[in-house]
């Protein structure tokens, strides 16, 4: 069978909207027309579906693209919540799950699967690449403003132990409610802790509202520096320069890296509806159809979703956005992963130029090494 | 060091500083639902929306706005806007705001809130929670989840260094401004006839109509008065957190608490327990921080429990 | 005056029972036409808002927090199914039992009020339950319990892995679930329940403590809404925060009073509709959100009475 | 039948009123002499209140023609006609909740010079001046009907409506009411007056109107209420 | 104290904010009799009502009824004892009908109706008495008439049948005649008399008329405090009365 459908499982109305949502259906689309195929006679189709960052929804959602919509792949599908019960979901039906716009490490960890190939960032990427670096070239004491829930606290805990294990020092941190709309009493904490860095162990909403307010209280002026531990472009396109010049965060991919990100970036922001530069995720999710595509080709059917994800284990990865890595025996799929600053606005020539780069993290640094892996898949 | 409760006096005093600054836009919230509630029986679920909309209302001010050419009529992936530009500071946003989403408030009510009157006051409360859902889903539509930057106005930026924290200037505008408004208020309504004209109208609107008093026109100015009031708040929130198309929604919640706390309809209630309830907030943060998201609730079962009709509230 | 004869009342209660046949039967019938999963769903909501209309449409108390005892229902479910180990049959009749438990609790606190004031007070308690969840080792924060096996039950006589069998195990429950509210709207317990809503000072002037009455009520309406979301646990695989956040408080009113609150038949109607259009309009993003607003308004303006009520008021009969 | 000696100052003609579907008035047809008492009688659900709320703008759907000082007013909200000089003390009293007594009492707007004022109510209702900071609904249901008159007596409005006002009050004060109405009269006040106590309305009267099922069938003036009261026995039961 | 007396108030007082309402008052209901009490305005009538039947508690004072102390009793539960009051606004199930309004009285007798589980049908076998009920108070024609159809009058009858569903031994009226016609005065004037037998009233009323005919003893009472007592002659000759409450015009 000749006909491949592709799921965008994604939050098309809440806080992961700008980062994945419509935006991914157009990467995936992106990565349809380059991979060929249809001009070789496939039906290659993307299905968009809004899961409400709820997991009853999002299983529901996936569970009926599959069967009635005869769907082969869900892709993106941020919020780990969700991922987690999509990949259970993916998995009963022997499709494939290519979470790419997904933090939780669990997806290769604990919760992997032979369904799953997982792109992008994760929380060990994260706090690894974050963490590792600005311990390392000299933010030796730390605080941590965490979300109070598993996401924060995991990303907390990870970059922990890299500070620790880079000889650096946390001196406390505080937990806060998920969508906090006001981190002065955080944040005077904080500042109050004398620590160099301030790591911000939250998203979205939560980490634009930290960064903005530690500008208003004069912290990143004071000399502190802001670690937020996952930010998107889009992100600091809605904070604006002025408040998120100087914070320092790792990412899997920047738009103006080279001349192969540039052209697919502006084509890209030609086709999205709003304009925007692709974050990571939607760089994950073209990337991810890509190597999909380039398997299921190679299997000829797509139906068998544990045997055409063997295959991309097998299939080295090759793509213009994230360059060759490898698909892991766990799922995870190794790129590098990158430091970055943001520029300052005077440094900022012309649009969406946010990002210098301040340290590089090799593939086989970057991710969680197989040897500490709890996936039952991994044999010890 | 000395500490009270294990803290140092200078960290208690900055949280119960920054408490008071968060009291002052749940006390201009409550506020204006109290003054909807006591006036029109509505619990004007749409609150957080327009509170939203007086900070989106101060972005249009002063960086223009893209109205967007329907989607049927540019196709679907090429939404296409047309710019209409304005560059009005956050003072000029400060007083048209209000005036501009009060407008849009008064004429919601004539077209729709109008309708249920007289009607059991769940009805109120439904409606405007579907106007809060139509309202929010338009503007992220419009302008995605993750928000818009509004700068702190020039002549604010900066701050004070107060011994124990450092104050930013805005936030202490911010505590001047909310007090100032809701003191009128409390005047305008306590202390004049209008007050007694409007309580009257709460009960029987037709009586006091028949008095020789334009009800509907009332009734129409007290609700725009009452969203004027979100919106003024949401532009005062619009240069500390992102103006973004759900930032009133889980706002509302605690801010119904609040009112709720300070007895449904009472003016002063909601006011006081406004700034009390943002200290108390700011205080667990310092000594239980994960519980700063529910104490406004925790107190809120106790309050309804000691006194069913709320701290400042009158026995129905 | 228009005064109804006794035929004419007995006419009213056949309408009913032609209505739950052809319900049944529409129900038996609808798994080989519409996918079963979307159906299961919808049943776990049509039973939650039923049990919630109990409390509306019956005693006049309109909660805006019973996504507390659905989310307390799912997650004591999942829980035990998936980290304990306990069979499902076991699974959901605990999830059920302590939601019954959150309900007395809950309850006790809230009926001393009426009015907005009851719908305020369960809207801070789920609140309440919201940060219970959050903060719970059990519950695994946003991750939510996953994945809730759906295995074989009865010593292996029914498998739950099978759409159809999964299926028909919901339909049962939803029924029982549904025979149980019907019956306690009529029986002498919801005759006094009816008089407390009609007139409270009258009942009690009468000796009704209307307390014990309002609370019982309320307890059946938790506990039903608990059978609810644990079987939605099983149903969807998971428990998450999203079952006890305040905006589900939210489409269950919605589901209600689309359908027609006070009606028998108005919830299930309401809640197909909107599950519907959550899963079916689900490409259109946000405009969902939008949609479901402008139903809302759209209901409280002209249709006050729902769905059902306002056919039931067009023939006159009592659905 | 008898109509109002000089020009009417209240002139109601063919008022049909409706509560939603159910049509109550079918044409009414009466008139209001200037410095008049005049009485409407009738049963239970005759339709009295009904014509005092349909001439004050309180009803949502009403046709036919009221005249008030020569002016059209059917076409009026009822704020305009209580500004032109019309005022009503409801049936149910209407005495508000959320204000005090004091408030209660000044909560109308004056429209015209000539009301009594806050001493002359005083004088006419003692009770009220000892309960002025009591809330309005804690007082005693008699005390509320006291307020409510008295509310409407300060405003100066030269046409009065009554429902019903000796309602649950003592003798004592129906004999004060009786007295204050003609005293009011004397002060160049228009009364319409809706009683069942034929006794008060008797004392006070120029003319009476009988209703039955939303229409006038009958009118005759106090002179001849002797030669009709056997037509009012059947008409009322009294 | 005499068992004669079913309804016995020592010292009942209530104090409102900064207000006495009802000062030491004692009052003795005698068992089978028609009880009225009268008075001005704001004398605190509608007050001692609602102390004796515990819709307020009194600030002072001792209330006994048919031998029990109720003076910290909730009202449902005097309700329980048999005394039951009617309200002075109409106190009916406005949408159930008239007979299931009876009905609704009657399921008092099977105890605690938490019996959820069964059906209603089971109320069928109330149905008999319920419409004698009705049938006494002249309603058998309303018998499935929503209460809110029915004119004003027949709501008061209806009430009287309700509260008589109970089998009260005490009875309480609050202005029973308030906003009545002339006919419905004299029927419910006529009812109330039938229904005495075998049980003793308790009523306020303003009218004259009526509580001369109608009632056995007749209590005065003025700003809170009780200022005669006695048969409707002895109270009518009574110049305090005259003066405070009666006025010139009568007696
Ligand atoms: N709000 C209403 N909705 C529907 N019908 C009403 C309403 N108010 C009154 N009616 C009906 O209108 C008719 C006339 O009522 P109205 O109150 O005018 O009578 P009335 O002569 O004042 O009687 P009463 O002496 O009892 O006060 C009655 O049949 C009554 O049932
Ligand atoms: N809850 C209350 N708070 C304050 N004062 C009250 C309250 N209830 C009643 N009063 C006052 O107590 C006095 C007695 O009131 P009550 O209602 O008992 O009078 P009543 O004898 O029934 O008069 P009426 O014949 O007018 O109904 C009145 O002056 C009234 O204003
Ligand atoms: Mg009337
Ligand atoms: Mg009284």
């Amino acid at each position: 069978d000749k006909t491949i459908v592709i799921g965008n499982v994604n939050d098309m109305s809440s806080l992961y909207a700008d980062t994945g949502g419509i935006g991914s259906e157009v990467a995936a689309k992106m990565a349809i027309e380059d991979s060929g195929m249809e001009k070789k006679g496939w039906k290659i189709s993307v299905i968009s579906a809004d899961h409400q960052n709820k997991p009853d929804v999002g299983a529901t959602l996936t569970r009926q693209l599959i069967d009635e919509k005869h769907a082969d792949v869900i892709i993106d599908t941020p919020n780990s919540g969700v991922a987690l019960a999509v990949a259970a979901v993916v998995k009963e039906k022997n499709k494939v799950f290519i979470p790419s716009g997904a933090a939780s490490a669990a997806l290769t960890g604990a919760a992997c699967t032979p369904n799953t190939v997982h792109w992008t960032y994760d929380t060990y990427e994260l706090a690894h690449g974050t963490g590792g670096a600005i311990t390392r070239a000299g933010g030796k004491s730390w605080f941590f403003l965490t979300a109070d829930y598993a996401f924060g606290k995991a990303l907390e805990a990870d970059t922990t132990a890299v500070v620790k294990a880079e000889g650096g020092t946390v001196l406390g941190h505080d937990l806060h409610p998920l969508n906090t709309a006001d981190f002065s009493s955080f944040l005077l904490q904080a500042q109050a802790s004398k620590a160099q860095v301030i790591g911000l162990a939250n998203a979205g909403g939560d980490t634009i509202n930290s960064i903005k307010q530690a500008a208003e209280f004069g912290i990143i002026k004071g000399g502190q520096t802001i670690a937020p531990l996952l930010l998107f472009i889009t992100d600091v396109n809605a904070m604006g320069l002025k408040v998120a010049q100087g914070l320092e965060f790792t990412s899997s991919f920047y738009w103006d890296m080279n001349d192969g990100t540039r052209a697919w970036a502006k084509r890209f922001q030609a086709l999205d509806p709003a304009h925007h530069m692709p974050t990571q995720g939607q760089a994950g999710a073209y990337a991810g159809v890509l190597h999909y595509l380039k398997a299921v080709e190679k299997v000829g059917d797509p139906s068998d979703g544990a045997k055409v994800v063997a295959e991309m284990k097998a299939l080295p990865t090759d793509d213009p956005l994230f360059g060759k890595g490898t698909v892991r025996i766990d799922g995870r799929v190794t790129h590098p992963a990158y430091l970055f600053k943001v520029k300052t606005p005077e440094e900022s020539k012309y649009p969406w130029d946010y990002y210098k780069l301040v340290a590089t993290i090799p593939a086989d640094k970057a991710f969680r090494p197989l040897s500490e892996s709890d996936c039952p898949l991994v044999k010890k | 060091m000395p500490t009270i409760f294990g803290m140092p006096p200078q960290v208690l005093f900055g949280q119960l500083s920054l408490g008071l600054i968060n009291g002052s836009f749940y006390a201009l919230l409550s506020l204006g639902l109290a003054v909807i509630f006591g006036m029109l029986n509505i619990v004007n679920f749409a609150h957080g929306a327009v509170y939203m909309m007086g900070a989106f209302c101060a972005y249009f001010l002063l960086n223009g706005i893209d109205l967007p050419i329907p989607w049927w009529m540019a196709g679907h992936f090429s939404l296409m806007n047309i710019h209409f530009g304005s560059h009005l500071s956050f003072w000029w946003a400060l007083l048209l705001a209000p005036i501009i989403v009060g407008a849009i408030g008064m004429f919601l009510q004539r077209v729709l809130i109008a309708r249920i009157a007289g009607l059991d006051h769940i009805y109120g409360l439904l409606l405007t929670f579907g106007l809060a859902a139509i309202l929010q889903g338009l503007f992220q539509n419009q302008f995605g989840s993750s928000g818009l930057p509004y700068e702190i106005p020039d002549g604010l930026s900066g701050g004070h260094n107060l011994g124990f924290m450092f104050l930013p200037n805005y936030r202490a505008f911010v505590v001047g401004a909310s007090i100032v408004v809701c003191f009128a208020t409390w005047f305008v309504i306590e202390r004049t006839k209008l007050g007694s004209y409007l309580r009257a109208a709460t009960e029987n609107p037709s009586l006091v109509r028949a008095f020789g008093i334009n009800v509907p026109l009332m009734i129409t100015l007290t609700y725009g008065f009452g969203v004027a009031l979100a919106a003024f708040a949401g532009v005062l929130a619009a240069p500390i957190y992102q103006v973004r198309p759900l930032m009133g929604a889980d706002l509302i919640i605690v801010v119904f608490a609040v009112v709720v706390i300070g007895g449904m309809g009472s003016i002063l209630g909601s006011i006081v327990t406004g700034f009390g309830l943002g200290i108390v907030e700011g205080l667990t943060k310092v000594y239980y921080p994960q519980a700063s998201g529910i104490v406004v609730f925790v107190i809120m079962a106790i309050v309804l429990l000691i006194k069913p009709t709320g701290l400042f509230g009158r026995a129905a | 005056m228009t005064a109804i004869s006794l035929s004419e009342a007995h006419g009213r209660n056949r309408a009913q029972k032609v209505a739950m046949v052809v319900m049944l039967a529409v129900l038996l019938a609808a798994p080989f036409f519409v996918y079963p999963y979307f159906l299961m769903q919808a049943l776990c909501f049509a039973l939650l808002a039923c049990a919630f209309n109990l409390l509306v449409g019956y005693v006049g108390l309109l909660s805006f927090g019973h996504a507390m005892f659905m989310g307390t229902g799912a997650y004591i479910c999942a829980h035990l199914a998936q980290a304990r180990g306990v069979p499902v049959e076991f699974a959901i009749p605990a999830g059920m039992l302590v939601a019954a438990l959150v309900g007395v609790v809950a309850g006790a606190l809230s009926i001393r009020r009426q009015g907005i004031y009851f719908s305020m007070t369960t809207l801070a308690l789920s609140q309440l339950i919201y940060f219970l969840a959050l903060e719970l080792p059990f519950t695994h924060g946003e991750d939510g319990i996953q994945p809730v096996p759906q295995t074989k039950i009865f010593g292996g006589l029914l498998d739950l892995g099978h759409p159809l069998q999964i299926y028909y195990f919901v339909l049962v429950i939803f029924f029982a679930g549904f025979l149980l509210i019907y019956r306690v709207i009529n029986s002498p317990f919801g005759e006094v329940l009816k008089s407390i809503r009609e007139n409270e000072p009258r009942a009690i002037s009468l000796g009704y403590k209307v307390d014990q009455y309002k609370l019982m009520a309320f307890v059946l309406s938790a506990t039903l809404a608990g059978l609810a979301g644990a079987t939605k646990a099983l149903v969807v695989q998971n428990a998450s925060l999203s079952d006890v956040y305040w905006t589900t408080s939210g489409e269950i009113v919605l589901m209600t009073l689309v359908g027609g609150m006070g009606t028998i038949f108005g919830p299930v109607i309401g809640a197909f509709i909107v599950s519907a259009m959550q899963v079916y309009l689900s490409g259109l993003g946000q405009w969902v959100t939008v949609i479901q607003g402008v139903i809302f308004v759209t209901c409280v303006l002209a249709f006050r009475r729902g769905i059902v009520g306002e056919i039931a008021a067009k023939f006159g009969l009592n659905l | 039948m008898v109509d109002a000696a000089n020009e009417p100052l209240l002139n109601v003609v063919n008022l049909e009123a409706w509560y939603g579907e159910s049509h109550i008035l079918h044409g009414v047809n009466f008139n209001v002499g200037k410095g008049e008492v005049v009485t409407l009688l009738g049963r239970n659900g005759a339709g009295k209140t009904t014509t005092l709320k349909s001439i004050m703008g309180m009803v949502a759907k009403r046709r036919g023609s009221v005249h008030f000082e020569g002016k059209e007013t059917i076409d009026q909200p009822s704020n305009n006609i209580a500004r032109a000089g019309i005022a009503l003390c409801p049936e149910e009293r209407g005495i508000f909740a959320s204000l005090d007594v004091r408030e209660n009492l000044l909560l109308p707007p004056v429209v015209r010079p000539g009301g009594l004022g806050l001493e002359q109510i005083f004088e006419l209702f003692p009770n009220l001046k000892e309960r002025l900071t009591s809330q309005g609904t804690k007082l005693s249901g008699g005390e509320q009907q006291m307020l409510a008159i008295a509310r409407i007596l300060r405003t100066g409005a030269p046409f009065l409506m009554l429902d019903e006002p000796t309602e649950g009050l003592a003798p004592v004060i129906i004999d004060q009411i009786g007295v204050t109405i003609r005293r009011l009269k004397e002060r160049g006040f228009t009364i319409l007056l809706v009683e069942q106590n034929f006794r008060f309305a008797a004392s006070v009267a120029d003319r009476y109107y009988v209703m039955e099922d939303g229409r006038i069938i009958d009118a005759f003036s106090a002179q001849n209420l002797e030669a009709n009261m056997d037509k009012l026995h059947t008409y009322l039961g009294v | 104290m005499s068992s004669d007396d079913v309804l016995i108030a020592e010292g009942l007082t209530k104090a409102f904010a900064g207000f006495i309402a009802v000062n030491d008052v004692n009052l003795n209901v005698r068992r089978g009799s028609i009880h009225a009490l009268i008075g001005p305005n704001g004398a605190g009538k509608t007050t001692c009502f609602n102390l004796l039947t515990k819709f307020l508690n009194p600030t002072a004072g001792r209330i006994t009824y048919d031998g029990h102390d109720i003076t910290h009793m909730k009202s449902a539960d005097v309700a329980r004892l048999g005394m039951v009051r009617s309200f002075q606004i109409s106190a009916v199930f406005p949408h159930m009908s008239a007979l299931e309004n009876v009905r609704v009285a009657l399921q008092r007798q099977r105890g605690d109706n938490f019996d959820f589980w069964r059906s209603k049908s089971v109320l069928n076998q109330l149905n008999a008495r319920a419409r004698e009920l009705l049938n006494d108070v002249g309603l058998s024609e309303y018998e499935m008439t929503r209460a809110v159809e029915m004119p004003y009058g027949r709501k008061r009858a209806l009430e009287i049948a309700t509260t008589l569903a109970l089998d009260p031994k005490l009875m309480l009226l609050d202005e029973p005649m308030a906003g009545l016609g002339h006919e419905d005065i004299d029927r419910i004037a006529n009812l109330i008399k039938q229904v005495s037998v075998g049980r003793t009233i308790l009523m306020v009323e303003h009218n004259l008329k009526v509580v001369a005919s109608l009632s056995d003893t007749i209590t005065v009472l003025t700003r809170g405090q009780i200022l005669a007592q006695g048969d409707y002659a002895h109270v009518s000759e009574n110049p305090d009365v005259k003066q405070a409450y009666l006025g010139a015009g009568h007696g």
